[in-house]
């Protein structure tokens, strides 16, 4: 052994064994398929928006003030063809989702993380937790339908107004509800320990630690959470047919604040999109009308992502 | 000519309305119809040219399905029910048994069936009841080729594509087309299974244009301005009827249906929206929203007819 | 106040050292609200299993099961429930789906993790992130009216044929991979005989899938039919594309996660990169990347509105295990039936037959969540 | 004096050698200090009143026994530190004394620690008085992310002061030796000082809600020797107001500061090589030092340990 | 022998209280280890065969230089301590040795640096390989999360080796003093050994590859003293087929282990106070700790630094 390593030391061999590279055909081969894999995805995204942009472009760009502000109408040629009831149902959706899941998800987050025991039942709620979010989303349209629509439970059907607004924003709102638990729980469980400890420390209680120091800290990380599933939510649209969104004519065209038209009958972007391109078969003129409403939802979705997506890369930076 | 018969509208209907105590501008509420997909589009056109002379009245319209539609109607959920096919029995009487005494039935318009074939498929130029059965009916089942399935017509591959039971067009084509000739052959009434039904009838037109020889049908309203496929005349018994706006008007053309609107009078009495825009729909209605969403409007005298019902509040009984 | 303090400290009572009682109280107050929110997702789940279980019971009581297999098809108003005709659709729609967003999503990510100049990945991993949140109809319409007839629609067949070959060759590779390194182990005598049962077993099971699978392809190639405009492979394509952000970044999450001195270790060693990527970095993340796909297939499988849009089949369906067929998957079923009927409502057991159907969706991807969250904690266990 | 130096120094490392093989002049290191001390030191007076009372104190986490059977006494005004190897249980004993273990899930704390008399683990007391009595200041500092104000009157604000915080505030400063420093900067974020700053923040932290007694985990282990020496220079002044427990695991430090000294160490035991921390003797620092009662602190403070 | 250690060491801290105020009996330790350790080994030939020739080496982060104009050689089959404050640039100059800065993004080494000769940057050397001949040993132990046997047998594996692995394990093992430990246990998961055998089993997956040289980055930086001394024994051992480079924080360490070292600083820039790291001198180990010639070492290391 010894003798070996005098003469691979000796200065030529280990001069020679250092240089003449070879270049690694594999490695290159390798790296350039990922490459390939990574720009062909965001190639085939590119093609998707710009396709769909361009197929409304008649709608969004020659009409875009009616288009906004136009409602539901049996032929797409029809002057006062637009999304607006479909905004209204989508924004109050976003706004229920707000006013129920956060203060609850992120509440339940809040108890999961710094109070909860480690014990069966706890667990068991982590993994009911997870489930939840793994369910997909028409089975939630079955939940609304039966609990909300139908009242089979409660009778809940007399509060909602049966197939409303309102029974839309509650069945999305508990969709994402597991969603917001999840990511609050993930941004609190980034919070140092040593901050609680510190807290602790002075004499704070419990609770005056999570105020002051706990949930200052995970903000953004929650506010994230809760954006992406705002958008998960205004996205949705297989409860809302289960929910029975309407995809005729809404009568009414209510303004965007109209609280009065929470509980009657409803519909929603990604509604108006599918029953459009449904339509698009009896009168063609529909397909423009269907990437007019996506351009506007994707508007919506797109801005929300990327403000919660923004917001945690920038505190990410900021704490290293 | 669309826009034209709009405008008419307006001024037409000022003129019909005349009679009636208040004119529909000075009417408001709400009326909350619901029922067929295929009528659908008709109620929704008139409550369009309604709203331009009643902006004060919203007309909500939806639709599940016939069926659907008579559940709500029947729980009183609703104030008119679309129809593409008349209203049973049983449903009738929930109906009844809900209270819901005074139900009229208006005939709107037609809706032919067309039966299509690839535009390509030049060898076929006219089909009768007893092929179509033994094409479609259950006879058919399991077999590849149109020979096969009724000897005399051409040996090439048979691809059948039609609605799925779910709707209206399945049913009435079944009522007309195979029900006698099933109870003589001593068979059920109803299709092969193994066809590509669809609710969308768009999926059943893809179909069609995707396969030369392909057989199916679908509401003429929505076959008559579709490209690549070709519509079959049909023998019904007295020769071959293309399918035309005419000839399914008169009648001759075999495979038709009439479309329909349920009233609650009730209703009707209590809410003067529901009253104005049936009126509305019994006028400029019948006369231009039924053409404009492409079904065949009715002729004069069974217009005339249909106003007379509503007039006369002619309620089922 | 030193001297106070002290004085103070000297002589010290159980009383002083408690809290004011309003501060105590407030603390229980708080305590037992967030306990009632944690508690409200215990009551959603069992809402759900509540309102499934009840419509979907009369369902299977009432059906006649001899017209749940092996009839011609899904026709719920004829009383025709054939389940293989809606699990089959929806097992294709989701293989496509992970052929597209398997290898792409992982391919991004681990370019992302061990390639990409800090430059590109601080702005492409947003790109992804942002994407992953484009909605499920906006990608039905696009299968629809772009991916059907631009991509199924022209190289439908050819393509289907060599990835369907590729995802063979694919298997074949890995199956040989676990075979060798279960013999090694044997070879390495770290263990004893049984691990020469563990590859018999490996091999059969392998084997079995492997030959199943061939066969359907055989079977479907022959009579693949030309591409309709809906298809399941249009759908399977559309799924796949809304699942590469998801797998994509979260399998990249998991890579980012491993410490850097592990890279730092494997070059120092005079490994390259692509030798520590296969064999430090993926395995050192093999847990996240599973989970992505598994977490990436049952939203395959939940995913309704691209394949109601796309999937070229809608109220009811004869069976298809041809991709290039429209098909009817659970979901797109579903959806159908809760879009309404013209038949008289209420006869049969078509409105019982929704829920039940979704309790089967409600089931599968229950099994798959769990699975998931087993695997990932025994690979943890491992390392 | 390089020459004396060396001579016993090769000395010692000789005799060391044949016992470990390696040299280990850190014995001498200590020894040294250790006298030294006592000179500048007088005598503590070990009579002193009794703060923190302790008696077969025995922690549990979980199944695992961490800590068996201490008992040792804590006296006003003192210094006493604790050392002993790694592992040894001395940051879980500290933790004992404001009831920061409460806060661990499966701690459990038995035996009796007494508080000026009074039981710390008893009915009616409240872990969270008890933490604003028994300040903490931690291994790595942790100041909290605000300014270098808030953190000062974190403590005061939580126990509900709300005048008069501007004065609380400098005169923590002032006896954490840092207000000359922060003065014109209160404003700043906490994290914009240096390490050996932010421990002396934490320290001022903790004195910021009057406590009575100061626990400190290794205070230094994360700072240099600058640092290290500013944090003992202030240990020395603020004693005359606080009792102080210091952990470490710088034999030169605990000498160096501290009046008494407890030395941990851990028995292993055999079947399930679990090692449970146990007291083998607390006693004067400099008799630690210079000639400990037990054979495994001799062993431990030469470094001629295991 | 404790009372002449005690007189010096009285000596001493007085002296230097008298210079900065607080006791320094670190220095003490110092002295007295650097000389004790002379005797013990023999004089290392500093005309030993040059291995890595190191001239004007600057190395620079994006705008920031990290370390300027290090000039310095290392001799064959001889342990080289480079010390220094925190941030003074060791770790950056120590990974010039196998180009780990390659892989950082924006860094830039300028200067040469030769390997036997050969210049280690030069056009057709490849990075992999000088890696595969100058092992590196990292700061924290960083075991692969794979069994212990995989761990060791990466090296050659990735060589291509296939054949005859389980030997060069054994031997790896045994020379890194780990084999009795671990050999009924290679396909247990590394990371079920402890701290001190971690970091010996890098140790060993380094040997595997039969490096030339070994860099270790502070290997015991995370270690307690007695896994510390096992590997310090360790390097005495191996230093006879490796010519090692060790990093340490640790003057005592540098001063047990090494035969020359070398003292960076940071030469802070008053505009913006950047700190670029210099190397101050570079000599045999005693006399850098005894009488150095720079005035900067003689602070450091007697602990006055700063
Ligand atoms: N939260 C905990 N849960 C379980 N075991 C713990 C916990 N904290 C500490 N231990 C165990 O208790 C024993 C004592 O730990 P402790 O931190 O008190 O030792 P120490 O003397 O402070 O060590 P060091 O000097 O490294 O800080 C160790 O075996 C440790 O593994
Ligand atoms: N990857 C990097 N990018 C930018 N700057 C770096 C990087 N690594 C180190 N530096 C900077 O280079 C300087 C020298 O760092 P280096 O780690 O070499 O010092 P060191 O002497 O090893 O410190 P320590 O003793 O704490 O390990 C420091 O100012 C550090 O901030
Ligand atoms: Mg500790
Ligand atoms: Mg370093």
């Amino acid at each position: 052994m010894v003798t070996r390593l005098i003469d691979s030391r000796s200065r030529s061999a280990i001069a020679a064994s250092i240089q003449g590279r070879r270049i690694d055909t594999g490695g290159l081969l390798f790296r350039s398929l990922l490459q390939s894999a990574l720009v062909l995805t965001l190639v085939i995204l590119a093609v998707l928006l710009v396709s769909v942009f361009a197929d409304g472009w008649s709608q969004i760009g020659g009409r875009l003030g009616e288009f906004l502000s136009g409602t539901l109408r049996s032929q797409s040629k029809d002057a006062e063809l637009g999304v607006h009831q479909g905004i209204y149902g989508s924004l109050w959706i976003a706004v229920s989702v707000a006013v129920l899941a956060f203060p609850i998800g992120i509440g339940a987050a809040i108890y999961m993380e710094e109070y909860a025991p480690r014990n069966r039942f706890t667990s068991f709620i982590e993994v009911n937790i997870r489930n939840l979010a793994g369910v997909p989303s028409v089975v939630y349209g079955l939940l609304g339908l039966a609990m909300l629509v139908n009242g089979d439970i409660f009778g809940l059907d007399r509060l909602t107004g049966g197939r409303s607004t309102l029974s839309a924003g509650i069945t999305l709102a508990v969709l994402v509800l597991p969603i917001v638990i999840i990511t609050s729980g993930e941004a609190l469980r980034a919070v140092p320990n040593s901050l609680r400890e510190g807290a602790y420390g002075v004499g704070a209680t419990r609770w005056e630690m999570i105020r002051t120091q706990a949930l200052p800290y995970a903000a953004p990380g929650i506010l994230t959470g809760t954006l992406l599933s705002m958008a998960r939510a205004v996205g949705e649209a297989a409860p809302l047919i289960l929910v029975g969104a309407v995809t005729g004519r809404l009568g009414d065209n209510p303004a965007l604040l109209d609280l009065g038209a929470l509980s009657e009958r409803f519909t929603a972007l990604p509604i108006v999109i599918t029953s459009w391109t449904q339509q698009s078969g009896r009168d063609t003129g529909f397909a423009a009308a269907a990437a007019g409403a996506i351009v506007v939802l994707l508007v919506f979705v797109l801005i929300m992502n990327s403000a919660a997506i923004g917001l945690r890369n920038r505190f990410e930076k900021k704490r290293g | 000519g669309d826009d034209e018969s709009v405008s008419n509208a307006g001024s037409n209907s000022r003129t019909d309305n005349g009679a009636s105590a208040t004119g529909p501008d000075a009417v408001s509420g709400n009326v909350t119809i619901s029922g067929s997909s295929t009528v659908e589009p008709i109620s929704i056109r008139v409550a369009e040219l309604f709203e331009d002379i009643a902006p004060d009245v919203s007309v909500t319209v939806d639709g599940p399905g016939t069926g659907d539609g008579f559940k709500l109607f029947c729980n009183g959920e609703t104030d008119i029910s679309d129809a593409s096919r008349p209203i049973k029995d049983m449903e009738k009487d929930s109906c009844f048994s809900n209270g819901i005494n005074n139900i009229v039935e208006l005939k709107v318009g037609i809706d032919g069936i067309a039966v299509m074939t690839n535009a390509a498929n030049e060898a076929i130029e006219c089909l009768s009841f007893e092929q179509l059965f033994a094409l479609i009916g259950p006879s058919g089942e399991g077999t590849a080729t149109w020979a096969e399935a009724s000897p005399g017509l051409p040996d090439a591959p048979l691809e059948v594509f039609g609605p799925g039971e779910e709707s209206g067009t399945f049913d009435s084509f079944l009522e007309i087309v195979f029900e006698d000739l099933a109870e003589e052959q001593g068979l059920e009434a109803t299709t092969r299974t193994d066809y590509s039904p669809s609710g969308d009838d768009n999926v059943i037109l893809q179909g069609i244009q995707s396969s030369d020889t392909s057989l199916g049908w679908v509401g003429f309203a929505f076959a008559g301005n579709a490209s690549g496929v070709r519509l079959i005349p049909i023998d019904g018994g007295d020769g071959c009827v293309e399918p035309t706006p005419d000839s399914i008007a008169s009648s001759r053309y075999p495979i038709s249906r009439d479309l329909w609107i349920y009233v609650n009078a009730d209703k009707a009495a209590a809410n003067p929206a529901v009253s104005a825009y049936v009126d509305f729909y019994m006028t400029e209605g019948l006369r231009s929203a039924v053409g404009a969403v492409g079904y065949v409007p009715l002729t004069e005298a069974a217009r005339s007819e249909t106003r007379d019902r509503w007039a006369s509040r002619t309620a089922l009984d | 106040m030193t001297d106070a303090s002290l004085i103070g400290a000297a002589t010290v009572t159980p009383d002083m050292l408690r809290i004011a009682a309003g501060r105590r109280f407030r603390e229980v107050l708080v305590r037992y609200w967030l306990l009632l929110a944690a508690l409200v997702s215990v009551v959603v789940s069992a809402l759900i299993l509540w309102s499934l279980l009840r419509e979907a019971w009369t369902f299977i009581t009432g059906v006649a099961w001899a017209d749940t297999w092996g009839q011609q098809g899904w026709f719920p108003r004829r009383g025709l429930y054939d389940i293989p005709t809606i699990v089959v659709p929806t097992v294709i729609v989701t293989a496509i789906a992970m052929v597209v967003s398997g290898p792409l999503g992982l391919g991004a990510a681990i370019y992302l993790s061990e390639y990409a100049k800090p430059a590109v990945r601080s702005w492409v991993k947003p790109v992804l992130e942002i994407l992953a949140g484009i909605p499920s109809v906006v990608l039905g319409f696009f299968a629809l009216t772009w991916i059907a007839p631009n991509v199924v629609g022209r190289i439908g067949k050819p393509a289907f044929l060599v990835i369907g070959l590729a995802v063979m060759g694919l298997y074949t590779v890995v199956a040989a991979v676990m075979v060798r390194s279960r013999l090694k182990r044997y070879r390495d005598g770290s263990s004893d005989s049984s691990a020469l049962i563990g590859v018999v077993g490996a091999l059969a099971v392998l084997g079995a899938i492997f030959a199943g699978y061939l066969f359907w392809l055989l079977n479907v190639l022959g009579e693949l039919a030309p591409a309709r405009a809906g298809s399941l492979a249009a759908a399977g394509i559309g799924v796949g594309l809304l699942t590469i952000p998801l797998v994509a970044s979260v399998s990249e999450d998991a890579m980012a996660a491993v410490p850097e001195h592990l890279r730092e270790a494997s070059a120092g060693l005079g490994a390259r990169k692509m030798t520590t990527a296969t064999t430090v970095v993926v395995p050192a993340a093999i847990s996240g990347i599973v989970a992505a796909l598994i977490v990436a297939t049952s939203r395959a499988i939940g995913e309704t509105m691209v394949v109601f849009m796309a999937g070229g089949a809608a109220d009811a369906a004869r069976f298809t295990d041809s991709p290039l067929d429209g098909g009817l998957t659970m979901t797109a079923a579903m959806a159908s039936l809760a879009s309404g009927t013209d038949n008289v409502v209420g006869e049969g057991l078509t409105f019982q037959s929704l829920y039940f159907v979704g309790l089967l969706l409600f089931v599968i991807t229950l099994a798959l969540n769990i699975a998931a969250t087993r695997f990932v904690n025994r690979v943890r266990e491992q390392y | 004096m390089t020459d004396t130096a060396t001579d016993t120094a090769r000395g010692t490392v000789v005799e060391t050698t044949a016992t470990t093989g390696t040299p280990h002049p850190l014995a001498l290191g200590f020894r040294a200090t250790a006298k030294t001390i006592t000179p500048v030191e007088p005598e503590p007076a070990a009579s002193g009143h009794t703060v923190l009372h302790t008696r077969n104190l025995n922690v549990d986490y979980g199944q695992f026994r961490a800590v068996r059977d201490v008992s040792f006494d804590v006296h006003q005004h003192e210094i006493t530190a604790l050392i002993g190897p790694s592992g040894c249980g001395k940051t879980t004993v500290l933790r004992c004394y404001n009831r920061m273990n409460d806060l661990i899930e499966g701690a459990r704390v038995t035996g009796t620690i007494e508080y000026h008399g009074v039981d710390l683990y008893g009915e009616k007391v409240d872990a969270v008085e008890v933490r604003r009595r028994i300040g903490m200041v931690f291994q790595k500092p942790n100041p909290f992310p605000k300014s270098i104000y808030d953190n000062v009157a974190y403590g005061p604000r939580v126990a509900g002061q709300r005048k008069g915080l501007g004065e609380v505030v400098e005169n923590s400063l002032v006896k954490a030796a840092l207000w000359d420093e922060v003065k014109d900067r209160l404003s700043d974020s906490a994290f914009e000082l240096s390490g050996g700053q932010q421990q002396r923040l934490c320290i001022a932290r903790a004195i910021a809600v009057d406590p009575d007694v100061l626990l400190m985990d290794e205070p230094c282990s994360a700072l240099d020797p600058i640092a290290t020496a500013r944090i003992e220079d202030l240990m020395q002044e603020i004693k005359q107001e606080y009792t102080i427990i210091i952990v470490t695991h710088n034999m030169q430090q605990a000498a160096r500061v501290s009046d008494m000294t407890a030395f941990f160490t851990a028995e292993v035991h055999s079947e399930n090589d679990n090692r449970t921390g146990i007291l083998v003797e607390c006693d004067h620092t400099d008799v630690i030092f210079s000639n400990p009662s037990d054979e495994r602190t001799e062993n431990y403070v030469t470094g001629r340990f295991g």
